[in-house]
């Protein structure tokens, strides 16, 4: 992949200039569109000290869905962000770009964690450099701590494992351990299985390892939060798809599977309790976005063909989602610099965009009919009932249900009930540079509502590509499944046509009984009188009675962040004096200790 | 197309006029209950003409006016996908073109629809309303979801019609032969009817009627006759799904009644719970008993 | 101004109040943070308005100070102008005073029972009680002209004798609302979701209601034998044979517990009144001949009784002229719906609201007269 | 009940247009179905769970029970009224939707009954809200409730129970009367401003 290495160096070296960017990206999106349209091997090998180490790249069909996400999220981001970063970022962004092209393309090991750790790092500094917290003190360093405490664990893990497949294989090359680490049955397989999909876990925010995605989402730029949520977080993915599916699929690993289908679903009802919990706007994103992508893995574990269509329907689509309310909330942070719910409400008539994108995005994100998140979610219970696993359907129905709470929250406290602290008549609706590409995300997450064979018919490609049975396809607004089908497209035409005479009906009732337009305070309250300064905005107490159900109550009071960051302080008290040797500060520490294990791992494996 | 256009007017009139009746029935019922004479029958459709005949109706803007037109245009939507009869080319609307798992999440689309006119309203009851149907959505749909999940993998379809066709005696009714799916399944029927003890959304003395606080006249209209409508869809559901389906409209209202009778009984019989105390509970007795009948259904296979 | 909380009234126009009052609460979720009653809904001006009339005037008004329960009112005041005045009322009136107190009482329970069902969304419980407390509205019609306001207990005696078999005829209401007791118990108090959602909720703890100065079925279920009939007895109550229902825990059970061993105790002490009912006739003390004369002599004086709710004492002050230089009229709810209540709604449910203040029996119109 | 039926019929059959059976269709379902809001304003309220529970049963009329103004039809006034509850009353009363009525229990809306020397009580509360029909008694009975029920149905079957149009055509009138007992305390103006204009609608 020359246009990766070519994006990442002209990012790096040249100037920044936001136009540049953004050519860059299309460049990048329209190189990878070229290659589905005349699928050209542009196979790359880069011998690196001749006879040692062969870095090879090549882009197999995932990694083009993969990259292909990446790259349309960093180009409606880079338009998002028109004009408001500063100096550096640029650099970053696309050094992580270049990163993320790497590692969705990498070949053999060397890459592949070469790839990981550029696109870790450079997001790492995104995020803490050019933190949105306004007060830099207040930018807390947990999280920060967190995401490299984590990150650096997962790098050390995957070395380590990488390493060992290294000793055992002798090859450098992927495939090489992935056919070893299906082939081997038993613990040696296991255990280096297990630590490598932890890591992967981790870049996906899963149960336990999801403590860094909230903080990391509510302190990253407003717009690169969206690009996170859509793009990077789906890293996991790619590589849980290229080490494990094979693995999944096959038959003796039924408890594996199904341990993973159930840390989804668990990750997922955790995520959505906490979302339901959050005051502010992004950390109930990522909370949500922690569960979308929890049903991913169930779904992936499930493996059957509707299943993992689902699963990759599924992050289109919550790709598309996140990138939309990212944006969107972005857009009404800028205009009204305000995070939390407690501080919006009552925007709904000054806001009528913001509006619709957030309805068309919460009702995608709760999977609802007509629009496009519900066929994610259908394929995905379908393909469960058709396996049997009845108990983790029930499992995910729990925080798919619970997640209309969140949903409706974010709607409400943003655009309805009353103002507070935003006054409505200076209220404006959002910037064009946020509008436009909401605009796109909305007519796509619509028509692929009406459509999902659009996503559908290349998805039964690739699952061509892994070998299994292509997903039963009628028409472009149909989908056929052994045990049932569904047509969005009627859905949507039932639909909109009873709401069509209703409204009619409606209307000539509004000639014999006209509405009256009430004001804002004229509303039934018990016989008083409401003035403008009573509170009557439910934005922070909506879902807040959740937590005295029994089971949502046992997961909102436990913080497993509080935990790791108590066990990272006790050993940071044992290491105390370790960490004398080092000059500098804590971060400067941080990364000698990991060139040094990086450094001690590579020994390790030479060795062997 | 006329035909099935035809048919759904019809599924409508019908849903309509049989919530009427039964409500009607449901009132005197309450009354006989109570040591009293009660309305007469069709008070119900006095009301709700009564209510469209007002001669004005409270607004909020254009959010707040769509609100109950989305209500009612979900209760039909989800009522054209469900199939009245089985053995039948009438009453069954689009019904081939969808699925029991798009019916379910087709049954909240309407309910959150209002929502947003509720939450556009300002009415702190009314948001508080639906915080609390939210949150009761989980104790009622997880049951429900298990149980209808036993009888689709026990029939290895997801289509409503097929399930039906299946139950073509009496001891093959999905009733007698999941029992426990049935069981499980009356918890939450009881629940999403809105009868007590599980009826927390509407609680007059607690949250000032939650939703409907503020609405009034036509839509106050709408939101009744929706109402009994959407009781009759899941009625006839229940009746698809456990109860052998009906070949003809007269079984079917024989049969919808007989479950129509057992909410009722709930009903009068039982304060409200806390909606908190719903949840829990429907998160407990249910789900052990649905949770055992899938550990059983594994163990035997 | 951000908004962790959201204000709301609960009343007065609500139908989970107990009467034409309101409740401003703080909620954060469904969870209250601070609650403050509002009262002055109500306000007529009793005690200005007595002081306004002659005494025979004022007996006409004192009932009105409360409605659900009038009686205890005419008693006290009655009994508070005879002890002013120094009258000796009749046996047979006593006794009469006596059984019109614990019908009321009764008649007060019922409508107890009706709100604390209707409270909870359980419409039978209302429809039943209410219909059965007009059986005893019918005998108070009978007995004294009046459904609800009786103007029955007249300084000095009671207005009318017994009509002929009314006795017979309360012993079988009496008959019959014992029969209707256990299908009461079975819809609500025995019913599982009410024992779920009334135990451990609305709890007093027995320091508090000492404290703030609760009385009557409120802090008898906090574990206290507190009862003016027992304690001070007046009327004929040291006459007959009647325990006193406590209860410990204190909550909204152990209230409706009380309530329930109440109306059982208000039966028996209405049959032995029946039993023991004098057959003479004087009903009236000796009173002065010329009734726009009747100067109350300088004093004053306090009388208590014990109603449904609680103790009600009036303090009354004469000075020699025909009208009453002042009258302090304490309820029992002035101490249970503002300062109690607003102690005890911090952090409880909004659904509680109307069930708590329905087991403390709060009535608004007694609060401010 | 059934002489009420009889008097309908012979309503019915004098009627001529066709515009006029429409008109006294929609009076018939509007006196059949009264949703009432029970506004406990005094002691008037004692007697309102016995008229609508088993004993007297109002419900057999159509009467049932609503829990916010929007909803209701009909506004019972049980008895005198503080003049802090006459401002919640007049609010409860803006908020209702036309055709609305009002019912006034007691001797004390009327004129100021056994408070009509009191400091804080008003006296004749059709000075300040249209009272379609008025119940008389120290406290009305519940057959007397129910009767006023009778007359206020009879009313609307004749088209004449129009208080709501006689607020709105004397709007400025009652809002005097208002002023002088609220004084600069009064309802604040987004509460009753559609009075004053033609009420935007669509």
């Amino acid at each position: 992949m020359v246009s990766a290495l070519a994006v990442f160096f002209l990012g790096t070296h040249k100037i920044i200039r936001e136009l540049l960017s953004i050519v860059s990206l299309a460049l990048l999106t329209g190189l990878l569109l070229m290659r589905i349209v005349s699928p050209v091997s542009d196979d790359f090998t880069w011998q690196y000290m001749p006879g040692f180490f062969t870095l090879s790249f090549s882009l197999s069909s995932f990694g083009l869905l993969f990259a292909l996400i990446a790259a349309i999220s960093g180009l409606l981001k880079s338009f998002a962000s028109w004009g408001i970063n500063s100096k550096g970022y640029h650099a970053l962004f696309h050094l992580m770009m270049g990163g993320l092209m790497i590692l969705l393309s990498a070949g053999d090991y060397i890459s592949f964690f070469l790839g990981w750790e550029i696109m870790t790092w450079s997001s790492f500094m995104l995020f803490n450099n050019f933190s949105s917290a306004d007060d830099p003190i207040e930018k807390s360093q947990d999280t920060g701590f967190l995401f490299i405490t984590l990150s650096l664990i997962s790098a050390l893990l995957m070395l380590g494992v990488l390493f060992f497949l290294y000793n055992r294989t002798g090859s450098m090359n992927i495939a090489d351990g992935v056919a070893w680490l299906h082939g081997v049955k038993g613990l040696p397989s296991w255990i280096p299985g297990l630590l490598l999909m932890s890591a992967f876990f981790l870049k996906s925010g899963l149960l336990p390892f999801h403590v860094w995605v909230p903080g990391t989402y509510r302190e990253a730029p407003h717009t690169f939060t969206a690009f996170l949520s859509a793009a990077l977080s789906k890293v996991g993915i790619y590589a849980f798809i290229l080490f494990f599916l094979p693995f999944s699929l096959n038959e003796g690993s039924g408890q594996i599977s199904y341990l993973i289908a159930w840390i989804g679903a668990i990750t997922a009802t955790v995520a959505t309790f906490k979302a339901i919990e959050q005051n502010d706007m992004k950390g109930l994103l990522a909370y949500s976005s922690i569960g979308q992508m929890a049903y991913v893995f169930t779904a992936m574990a499930v493996g059957s063909s509707l299943a993992m269509g689902g699963a990759l329907f599924q992050m289109v689509n919550h790709s598309l989602i996140k990138l939309l309310l990212f944006f969107i909330v972005a857009g009404i942070i800028e205009r009204t610099g305000k995070t939390r719910f407690d501080q919006l409400g009552g925007l709904i008539y000054k806001m009528p965009f913001s509006f619709i994108g957030v309805l068309v995005g919460i009702i995608a994100l709760a999977g609802m009919p007509p629009l496009s998140g519900f066929y994610g979610k259908w394929m995905i219970y379908t393909s469960l009932i058709e396996k049997g696993w009845l108990l983790v359907l029930t499992g995910i129905v729990l925080p798919s249900t619970a997640a209309f709470i969140y949903c409706y929250k974010l709607i409400y406290g943003i655009f309805l009930g009353h103002p507070t602290e935003v006054n409505p008549e200076e209220a404006k609706e959002i910037s064009p540079r946020y509008r436009v590409p909401s605009g796109l995300l909305m007519a796509s997450i619509v028509l692929l509502g009406l459509f999902p064979g659009l996503i559908l018919k290349p998805v039964n490609v690739l699952l061509s590509d892994l070998g299994m049975e292509t997903l039963a396809l009628t028409s472009q607004g149909s989908l056929n499944a052994a045990s049932g089908s569904v047509s969005g497209f009627m859905v949507m035409n039932v639909f909109g046509g009873v709401f069509a005479v209703i409204l009619i009906l409606l209307s000539l009732f509004g000639k014999k009984a006209p509405t009256r337009n009430l004001h804002r305070l004229d509303i039934a309250y018990a016989g008083e009188l409401p003035t403008e300064q009573t509170p009557l905005h439910y934005g922070r107490g909506l879902g807040h009675e959740v937590k005295r159900v029994a089971i949502a109550g046992a997961i909102v009071k436990r913080s497993l962040t509080e935990k790791y960051m108590k066990i990272g302080n006790q050993l940071g008290g044992i290491l105390e004096h370790v960490r004398g040797f080092y000059p500098g500060n804590g971060q400067v520490s941080l990364i000698m200790t990991m060139v040094g294990a990086a450094a001690v791992a590579l020994l390790i494996g030479l060795k062997g | 197309m006329l035909f099935t256009i035809f048919n759904s007017l019809l599924a409508v009139l019908l849903t309509y006029s049989m919530g009427m009746l039964y409500y009607g029935f449901y009132r005197i019922g309450n009354a006989r209950i109570h040591r009293r004479v009660g309305p007469p029958l069709w008070q119900n459709v006095i009301d709700n003409i009564k209510l469209f005949a007002k001669r004005e109706a409270p607004g909020h803007g254009i959010m707040f006016h769509l609100g109950p037109v989305i209500m009612t245009a979900g209760t039909i939507t989800s009522m054209l996908f469900v199939p009245f009869l089985k053995d039948s080319a009438w009453l069954q609307g689009f019904s081939s073109y969808g699925n029991l798992i798009l019916l379910i999440y087709l049954m909240v689309v309407g309910p959150l629809g209002n929502a947003l006119a509720v939450g556009v309203s300002g009415v702190p009851f009314g948001v508080m309303g639906v915080t609390r149907g939210l949150t009761r959505l989980i104790g009622l749909e997880v049951p429900f979801f298990l149980s209808v999940a036993l009888l689709m993998s026990g029939s290895g379809t997801i289509s409503i019609s097929e399930i039906m066709m299946a139950q073509d005696s009496f001891s093959n009714w999905n009733m007698m032969a999941h029992p426990a799916a049935f069981i499980v399944s009356l918890f939450s029927f009881v629940g999403m009817m809105g009868a007590s003890p599980f009826d927390v959304v509407g609680a007059p003395v607690e949250v000032y009627s939650g939703p409907q606080a503020e609405f009034g006249g036509k839509y106050l209209g709408f939101l009744a006759a929706q109402r009994v409508m959407f009781s009759m869809v899941k009625l006839i559901l229940w009746v698809d799904l456990f109860l052998g389906g009906a070949t003809n409209v007269f079984i079917l209202m024989a049969k919808s009644f007989a479950l129509f009778f057992f909410y009722f009984i709930v009903g009068a019989a039982f304060p409200r719970f806390k909606t908190e105390q719903a949840v829990d509970f429907m998160l407990k007795l249910p789900l052990i008993i649905g949770i055992g009948a899938v550990l059983v259904r594994f163990w035997s296979l | 101004m951000a908004q962790d909380i959201i204000t709301i009234f609960h009343g007065p126009q609500h139908p989970g109040i107990t009467g034409n009052m309101s409740v401003e609460l703080d909620l954060l979720g469904e969870t209250i943070k601070r609650a403050e009653t509002h009262v002055g809904y109500l306000h007529r001006g009793f005690e200005k308005m007595i002081e306004r009339r002659t005494v025979l005037q004022a007996f006409t008004i004192v009932c009105r100070i409360c409605v659900p329960e009038p009686d205890p009112n005419e008693e006290n005041f009655a009994r508070g102008v005879e002890e002013l005045m120094g009258l000796e009322v009749p046996e047979k009136a006593k006794w009469l005073r006596t059984m019109v107190l614990e019908m009321a009482r009764l008649q007060a329970q019922m409508l107890w029972f009706a709100g604390q069902g209707g409270s909870l969304g359980h419409y039978i419980s209302p429809q039943w009680a209410v219909a059965d407390r007009d059986l005893i509205l019918d005998l108070f019609e009978e007995l004294t002209g009046g459904r609800v306001y009786h103007m029955y207990i007249t300084p000095g005696g009671v207005r009318r004798d017994l009509p002929e078999g009314f006795l017979g005829r309360l012993g079988h209401f009496l008959d019959y609302l014992e029969s209707r007791l256990p299908e009461y118990d079975n819809m609500l108090l025995r019913n599982p979701v009410f024992l779920e959602r009334a135990r451990g909720v609305g709890i007093i703890d027995p320091a508090t209601a000492r404290e703030y100065g609760v009385v009557g079925p409120n802090l008898r279920a906090c574990g206290f034998m507190n009862d003016i009939r027992k304690d001070e007895p007046y009327e004929m109550y040291g006459e007959v044979d009647f325990i006193v229902p406590t209860e410990t825990s204190g909550d909204v059970y152990g209230r409706a517990m009380v309530r329930r061993a109440e109306i059982e105790q208000s039966i028996s002490i209405l049959r032995q009144i029946i039993r023991r009912m004098p057959a003479e006739k004087e009903i009236m003390a000796v009173l002065p001949k010329n009734h726009r004369k009747w100067e109350v002599p300088k004093g004053d004086t306090l009388v208590k009784t014990e109603s449904a709710r609680g103790e009600y004492s009036y303090y009354m002050v004469g000075d020699g002229t025909d009208k009453l230089r002042r009258v302090q009229v304490k309820g029992p709810s002035a101490v249970h719906a503002i300062t109690l209540l607003e102690e005890m709604l911090v952090d409880s449910q909004l659904s509680d609201v109307a069930m708590i203040m329905n087991s403390l029996g709060t009535n608004p119109p007694e609060i401010e007269r | 009940m059934d002489n009420l039926n009889k008097k309908d019929k012979a309503q019915l059959k004098e009627l001529k247009s066709p515009m006029a059976v429409v008109d006294w269709a929609v009076n018939w379902f509007r006196k059949q179905s009264i949703f009432m809001l029970a506004y406990g304003t005094g002691c008037g309220a004692i007697e309102i769970p016995p008229t609508v529970t088993a004993r007297y049963d109002a419900e057999r009329f159509g009467v049932r029970g609503a829990a916010t103004p929007r909803q209701a039809d009909v506004i019972v006034l049980s008895g005198y009224l503080a003049v802090k509850t006459l401002k919640r009353v007049i609010r409860t009363y803006e908020q209702m939707q036309e055709p609305k009525y009002v019912i006034a229990l007691g001797s004390c809306p009327i004129n100021g009954g056994m408070y009509w020397d009191s400091y804080n009580t008003i006296k004749q509360l059709d000075r300040y809200l249209p009272v379609d029909v008025t119940v008389a008694g120290c406290m009305p009975r519940p057959e007397a409730v129910l009767e006023g029920f009778m007359a206020l149905k009879d009313k609307i079957q004749r088209g004449e129970a129009e208080g709501a149009r006689d607020y709105r055509d004397n709007i400025e009138k009652y809002k005097n009367n208002q002023k002088e007992i609220f004084g600069d305390k009064m309802l604040p103006g987004y509460t009753c401003d559609w009075y004053f204009s033609d009420g935007g609608s669509f």
